[in-house]
């Protein structure tokens, strides 16, 4: 076995690939064989870095030496001093840009500390389906640590002090709210876990459920015994299916080893989990209205107060955390308060789980310190926008999010500043945005998703979205006034302002956070009835250039509108009036004769 | 299955799976000749053919009589590449691998766990996890 | 709307979902589930017998049932296809992919083709951003879906 | 009780904790606009989804505004209920609701009565931006012999829906669909009909705009009127007399009886009647079943169902016959004062005047909905002639005087005509709750023990809270007798009785809140109790006032059963004052 002494490592990533990073491979492939060392060591193209700004790079394994900025002409001075004498390029390390130190051993590279795994920190690490691998990683450890040696009172107060803030949206602190719940004396109370992830574009809770079910399950007790609830209830999506079943067997396996149940490692806490299947509203996200479709009834938030710290559950208090909120609790109590908030900033402590879709390389989960940088997320770990094209806008937050753009790129990501930038933190979708996506329309979709989703009880939310959407249409097709723009704003802030319950109030986001941002998209959609992304169809203005048509009469044959004329042979002409901007003829023409603008 | 009743009975079940599952599992074989292998089934890679790809490892290493476990595991994150597969050869770091269709699972067997030989579309692990 | 009429054996079915749920209207979304799953939908008749043991309105089982989208009161097709409207798919095309299953089928966004071979759907995310934009047949995933796929996977189901 | 101070337009105000800011500021002579809000104190009835926003506040320290009607007062806390921006959310969250809101206000049926319409008044709205592609929701009409429904109107205030389940517990309608097409409705927005409604009219007693309303009969009755081959008579119940003068302005509580009788005189009417006639005709009927029933059963009938119920109101037959079609042997067979009137109208008195039947047209001027329903029962016609042809809600009676362009209050005050104009106060209480157990004890008493009552009033009997029960000593003999009104009380003393839990020999049993003082067909009540209480008042002075105040001795119900009808149950009687009741369960 064994038989490469060395392997080096390149990127292949489409933004290594654009750096000519191919060519270096083969390069470097070409050096091995003249300099005889082509048993000796193998090139191999890795998927990427996630670290565009430097490539090309190549890794060298086993001393993880990173070479970054590598160009095919480096590819000889590598092997010939690194493969073949064990010595490193100094000119091809890469330089911490703080202390201007090279680093040789890509393990302390500041890359590999932008991403710190806590909530994830077992997903893909064990096997879902087997506890005692849960086990072996400390599982339950922190359960058996807080029913031992801590009273409830102490117990909550370590989780006051990590300063975890709740990471299913608004971010409130979670020892608060322990401590609201422990502090209303009731014969009853309950423990739900927030599972109906509801964010287009955010799957960090199933991913959870799915690749860590016990760190839930362990977290709820750690929550019932600090509360006084020995019953807890998994929300839970009916279209994740695969989550339910791991949930299941998790359940299971802790009742059989006596960690769910009637006196749990000999103390007399009891405590057991039911699931509860969520049937697709995202309402159901908020507390209460997550609460009333327990109770079999339609999800329909009411007004807070009451809390369900005070009157959840069947009127008992109760506690709702989401998932990724209740991944984080066990952690805290084996390495301790301190610990956690040692990472993060001033206000938000601790790690962020972002689910990285959109126009980006790697499309994944990341589990990042708060206070990292947007920059950092999309170019250091998202390996950077796809096919090289510009990046526009990152939404946060899903449908209450708004988009951020270039000039947000460098503020902490935190609960707060997030807000105040006109997004927010949301559960964790973060979806990148390239120079092809238009911003009115982008906005128009996240109204489409808030429409259907509106229960319908408050006026504000059922009508006014509704006229948020419609306008946003109209603009969209080109029908849009200046006064438009004006209705929007206002409206926008009274939706906010007015709304029953989060899903209202943040609605609007995706609005304003565009307005603000990319005004002048807007602008032009009203005035030159343009969309400067070609996004929008109706704007789009098809023309044939005479120079170049050949008379071919092929886009006359794809139009289903007769919306071409023209003599076989002879230019042809598009008349606007019965154009539909449906772009057959764009496709269609071999000359590239047919204009968009 | 025995119940768990103390926190001593805890610690002494985290000790012995630590050192022993695999072990079980596999008979007379020494851990450190084990190949351990695991494969992402999270929705997302179930979606990309991840039970595809653990049925074909299962079926070469049976058939290669290799010393291996092979289990299921969650998402590790890097769903632009799913299917993803973990591969610990004993006395290697672990390498994680990308888009591992069916064909890939058996090339990762000839090539990485037979010979050492790298194969192409390796993940490169980019986070710290709490334990490190 | 249908005018189904149960037969004794589906009336104990739904009987034994509700007694399994202890006939406690607080189970109501639970029973519906059990329910969907066993008859593929709930027309106005299931959802009566529903009423009717869970000693409940039928008007508050129809709120229930019409409040929440994974319920459904018409049947699908036979192979229910849903696309993934979820961000991720949609910044990657899924609209387009909408565009051409309905052009394809015939059909709107939550309709059957007359022959009942297939109904079209949108959904929420499914997780499978990486994959975006997805498209399932079934519970067979289809990720990264152009426009000029579409044809191939309909004609995948047609005998 | 703890008391909380906090500040509202920069008075401080002090409250008894629990307190919302909406009723704080109310005690302070501040009052804030509400749409979806209604509160009937003395009912135990009270709506407040937050769902308008109308009613919003700016609180200090609170991003967002708050929903006055339901945030609780705060020590320390500062509300402010009337800056710009509060005015600017309530117009902009009114022009919302309009958007969606058909503009035919001056054709609508509850044009000048709309709270809507009375907001946009009051906030000045005069421009609703309008998106061209702006969709409105519009909903399949559901006329009912009773109600109309018109969910284009709705402004989702819950307020019906509230209604039908918590308070009536009919569980007739509910909110169906999410979002912009979320709507309260039958199941599957099938009409009334096809739903286990029972008419009660409550929903249509508290909408707020014209999405609920009453059938409109009054076309028919001008029709009538207009015929000169028919004689058009008409009844009036007692509830009528002591809610209509609120129509024209007058006081809650006012007693209109002369003016009425006048106005419908000077509409048309050939014979001005009271129900209050056929009221001392019921009690006739059901104390002698009460008699009976209770003397079989002390004398050990086991045969014999106790408690007798009343079945005068016609919401609550319905609702028997839906939800307890295994009691429809309990309910008396009387039929109800306004069936009464039009059997005897139709036969009795038809004879005398020696017109035909099918000539003879009767209305009744009913305080009540579910009378429209009832009117159109088969039973109670005789070859499909309704032995009352029309009945119009004490609104549609004031629609119609308006349109007769009759200066309601300087009525000079005239008399019912005879003989069917004549009753004694124990009719007149039967327009509240209480009243027709009350009068058929002063009647029942008599006959039983043989003696006079020294005092008619029985006060235990009296009163709005929703479940009462009394015994009433007849001469050594204790007489259990249950009260409800709105039906979800109702229903929670039939559950009783089924369990065991009462010992009650009569129940009383009416529908609407109060009786049928609070009928759906009564002028609105815009969510104040006050104006129940007051018509509740006014009905026991008009019992008061009276000088015959027992049933049986209403010279001419005497007259009635020795020309006409013979004994309390004879054969005669039976066929046309009784009725038998339908399994009527749905689901």
């Amino acid at each position: 076995m064994g038989q490469y002494k060395m392997h080096l490592l390149v990127c292949g990533g489409t933004g290594c690939r654009a750096s000519e990073s191919a060519r270096l491979v083969d390069v470097l492939g070409e050096e091995l064989v003249k300099q005889g060392l082509e048993k000796d060591a193998q090139v191999v193209t890795t998927g990427c870095f996630g670290f565009c700004e430097k490539g090309p790079i190549v890794k060298i394994i086993p001393d993880n030496t990173f070479y970054v900025h590598v160009m095919p002409e480096d590819a000889a001075e590598i092997v010939a001093e690194h493969v073949l004498k064990g010595r490193r390029v100094a000119r091809l390390l890469y330089q911490d840009p703080n202390s201007g130190e090279t680093i040789e051993d890509s393990k302390h590279m500041g890359f590999y500390q932008k991403q710190l795994r806590i909530a994830l920190r077992n997903c893909g690490f064990i096997d879902p389906e087997c506890i005692d691998e849960y086990i072996a990683r400390d599982g339950y450890a922190a359960l058996g640590k807080v029913l031992t040696e801590y009273t409830p009172e102490q117990a909550i107060d370590i989780l006051k002090k990590s300063g975890l803030r709740g990471r299913g949206g608004a971010g409130f602190p979670t020892g608060i709210k322990w401590e609201i719940a422990a502090k209303n004396a009731a014969d009853q109370k309950y423990v739900i876990c927030n599972a109906d992830e509801g964010d287009p574009g955010a799957f960090m809770d199933r991913s959870i459920s799915e690749g860590d079910p016990h760190s839930v399950l362990e977290a709820m007790a750690i929550n019932g015994y600090c509360i006084g609830a020995n019953k807890g209830f998994i929300y839970i999506r009916a279209e994740y299916p695969l989550a339910i079943q791991r949930l299941e067997i998790a359940i299971r396996q802790a009742r059989e080893y006596g960690l769910l149940g009637t006196g749990i490692l000999g103390s007399d806490f009891d405590f057991d989990v039911e699931l509860r299947y969520g049937a697709g509203a995202f309402v159901c996200g908020e507390e209460t209205a997550l609460i009333h479709s327990m109770e079999g009834e339609r999800g329909e938030p009411t007004v807070k107060p009451p809390f369900p710290a005070e009157s959840g559950y069947l009127g008992k208090p109760s506690n709702v955390n989401n998932v990724e909120t209740f991944a984080n609790v066990p952690v805290i109590y084996l390495k301790g308060p301190e610990w956690f908030a040692s990472i993060g900033n001033e206000r938000s402590k601790g790690t962020k789980v972002f689910a990285l879709a959109g126009k980006i390389n790697n499309v994944g989960l990341i589990e990042v310190p708060m206070g990292i940088t947007l920059r950092e997320v999309i170019y250091e770990i998202g390996g950077g926008i796809k096919d090289g094209k510009k990046f526009k806008a990152v939404q946060t937050g899903g449908p209450s999010g708004g988009c951020l753009t270039e000039k947000h790129l460098d503020t902490p990501i935190d609960f707060d500043n997030l807000l105040a930038s006109g997004s927010m933190m949301g559960s964790g979708g973060m979806i990148v945005m390239d120079e092809d996506d238009c911003m009115p329309a982008v906005a128009k979709y996240y109204l489409e998703f808030t429409v259907e989703e509106s229960c319908g009880k408050c006026a504000p939310c059922r009508v006014g979205n509704k006229r948020l959407h419609e306008t946003l249409e109209k603009i969209c097709e080109g029908k849009g006034t200046e006064a438009d723009l004006d209705y929007l704003r206002n409206l926008s802030s009274v939706i906010k302002d007015t709304s029953l319950c989060g899903l209202g109030q943040t609605s609007p986001n995706p609005v304003l956070s565009t307005l603000d941002n990319f005004w002048d998209e807007y602008v032009a959609h009203v005035t030159t009835r343009t969309c400067p992304s070609g996004r929008c169809k109706a704007l789009l203005h098809y023309s044939i250039d005479t120079e170049k048509c050949t008379g071919c009469t092929a886009c006359v044959r794809v139009c289903s509108t007769a919306a071409i004329t023209g003599e076989k042979r002879q230019p042809h002409v598009i008349h606007q009036d019965k154009c539909i901007h449906c772009g057959a003829c764009f496709d269609k023409c071999k000359f590239a004769a047919i204009n968009v603008q | 299955m025995n119940k768990i009743k103390s926190l001593d009975d805890l610690r002494r079940m985290k000790q012995a799976v630590e050192s022993g599952i695999d072990i079980r599992e596999k008979g007379d074989v020494p851990e450190e000749k084990i190949v351990q292998i695991r494969v992402a089934m999270a929705t997302c890679g179930i979606a990309a053919g991840a039970r595809d790809t653990m049925n074909a490892l299962i079926e070469k290493v049976n058939k290669d009589n290799i010393h291996a476990v092979i289990t299921q595991g969650g998402c590790m994150g890097y769903c632009y590449a799913e299917p993803t597969v973990e591969v610990r050869v004993p006395g290697k770091e672990p390498v994680v691998f990308g888009d591992v269709d069916t064909k890939k699972a058996a090339e990762i067997i000839d090539k990485y766990v037979k010979d050492g030989e790298l194969v192409e579309g390796i993940i490169p692990m980019n986070f710290q996890s709490i334990n490190q | 709307m249908s005018t189904l009429k149960l037969t004794d054996c589906q009336k104990g079915k739904i009987k034994e979902i509700c007694v399994s749920f202890h006939n406690d209207p607080g189970e109501l979304i639970n029973v519906l589930h059990k329910t969907q799953g066993e008859f593929g939908y709930l027309p106005e008749e299931v959802q009566r017998e529903i009423a009717k043991n869970l000693n409940i309105s039928v008007a508050k089982v129809c709120g229930v049932v019409t409040f929440y989208s994974f319920f459904t009161m018409t049947p699908k097709g036979k192979h229910p296809i849903a696309v993934c409207t979820g961000t991720a798919c949609y910044v990657r095309g899924a609209d387009k992919v909408v565009d051409e299953l309905k052009k394809q089928l015939n059909i709107e966004v939550g309709g059957v083709t007359p022959d009942g071979e297939f109904s079209l759907d949108c959904l929420r995310c499914v997780g499978a951003c990486g994959l975006a934009p997805v498209v399932l047949v079934g519970e067979k995933v289809f990720g990264r879906v152009e426009p000029k796929d579409v044809k191939k996977i309909l004609d995948s189901y047609k005998e | 009780m703890e008391k909380i101070k906090l500040t509202i337009d920069n008075t401080v105000v002090e409250v008894d904790k629990g307190t919302t800011v909406y009723a704080a500021a109310k005690q302070i002579g501040i009052n804030i606009p509400v749409l979806c809000y209604m509160r009937l104190e003395h009912m135990g009835i009270e709506n407040k989804p937050a769902g308008c926003r109308v009613c919003v506040v700016e609180i200090e320290g609170r991003k967002n505004l708050a929903p006055s009607c339901s945030t609780e007062c705060m020590e320390g806390m500062v509300v402010k209920t009337h800056t710009v921006r509060v005015i600017n959310a309530r117009k902009t969250v009114l022009e919302l609701i309009l958007s969606d809101h058909p503009k035919d206000c001056l054709i609508c049926s509850k044009n000048g009565q709309c709270d809507l319409q009375t907001l946009a008044q009051t906030l000045g709205i005069r421009e609703v931006h309008s998106v061209e592609n702006a969709e409105v929701s519009t909903y399949r009409k559901d006329y009912s012999p009773a109600l109309n429904r018109d969910m284009d109107k709705c402004v989702m205030c819950r307020r019906c829906e509230m209604i039908c389940n918590k308070v009536q517990t009919v569980g007739a309608l509910n909110a169906i669909n999410r979002g912009f097409t979320a709507v309260v409705a039958p199941a599957f927005e099938q009409d009334l009909v096809d739903s286990p409604c029972t008419f009660c009219g409550q929903c249509v007693a508290v909408c707020p705009t014209a999405a609920l309303t009453e059938f409109d009969d009054t076309k028919n009755v001008m029709q009538a009127l207009a015929d000169p081959t028919k004689t058009v008579i008409v009844q009036t119940a007692p509830a009528v007399r002591v809610a209509l003068g609120e129509e024209f302005g007058m006081t809650p509580g006012t007693i209109v009886t002369g003016k009425l009788v006048t106005a419908l005189r000077r509409l048309g009417f050939d014979k001005v009647f009271d129900t209050d006639f056929a009221a001392d005709l019921t009690i006739m009927e059901e104390g002698t079943e009460l008699l009976d029933r209770i003397t079989r059963f002390i004398g050990g009938d086991k045969s014999v169902k106790l408690p007798i119920l009343t079945s005068c109101c016609p919401a609550w037959v319905n609702f028997f016959e839906v939800y307890y079609p295994t009691m429809l042997d309990i309910p008396s067979t009387c039929r109800s004062p306004q069936q009464m009137f039009g059997a005897v109208a139709k036969t009795y008195y038809a004879d005398k005047l020696g017109v035909k039947r099918e000539d003879m047209v009767v209305v009744s001027v009913m305080p009540c909905l579910a009378k429209k329903y009832e009117c159109d029962r088969d039973e109670f016609k005789v070859n499909g002639n309704p032995d009352v042809d029309y009945s119009i809600s004490t609104r549609e009676l004031a629609n119609l005087i308006r349109a007769f362009n009759i200066n309601f209050a300087s009525l000079p005050d005239e008399d019912f005509d005879a003989p069917l104009g004549e009753s004694t106060g124990a009719a007149v209480i039967f327009g509240t709750t209480g009243g027709v157990i009350e009068a058929a004890v002063r009647t029942a008493y008599e006959v039983f023990t043989g003696k006079t009552l020294a005092k008619v009033d029985f006060t235990e009997l009296r009163g709005l809270e929703g479940i009462r029960q009394a015994t009433i000593d007849f001469n050594g003999t204790p007489i259990n007798i249950g009260i409800a009104h709105q039906l979800g009380n109702a229903r929670k003393l039939l559950d009783g009785i089924r369990n065991g839990m009462y010992n009650f020999h009569a129940i009383e049993i009416m529908a609407c809140p109060g009786g049928c003082i609070g009928g759906a067909g009564q002028p609105l009540h815009h969510g104040n109790s006050g104006i129940i209480k007051a018509r509740h008042e006014a009905i026991y002075r008009e019992d008061a006032g009276k000088t015959l105040r027992k049933s049986h001795e209403n010279p001419y119900i005497q007259k009635l059963y020795s020309e006409f009808l013979g004994k309390p149950m004879g054969e005669n009687a039976h066929h046309l004052l009784h009725t038998h009741y339908f399994d009527k369960q749905k689901i």
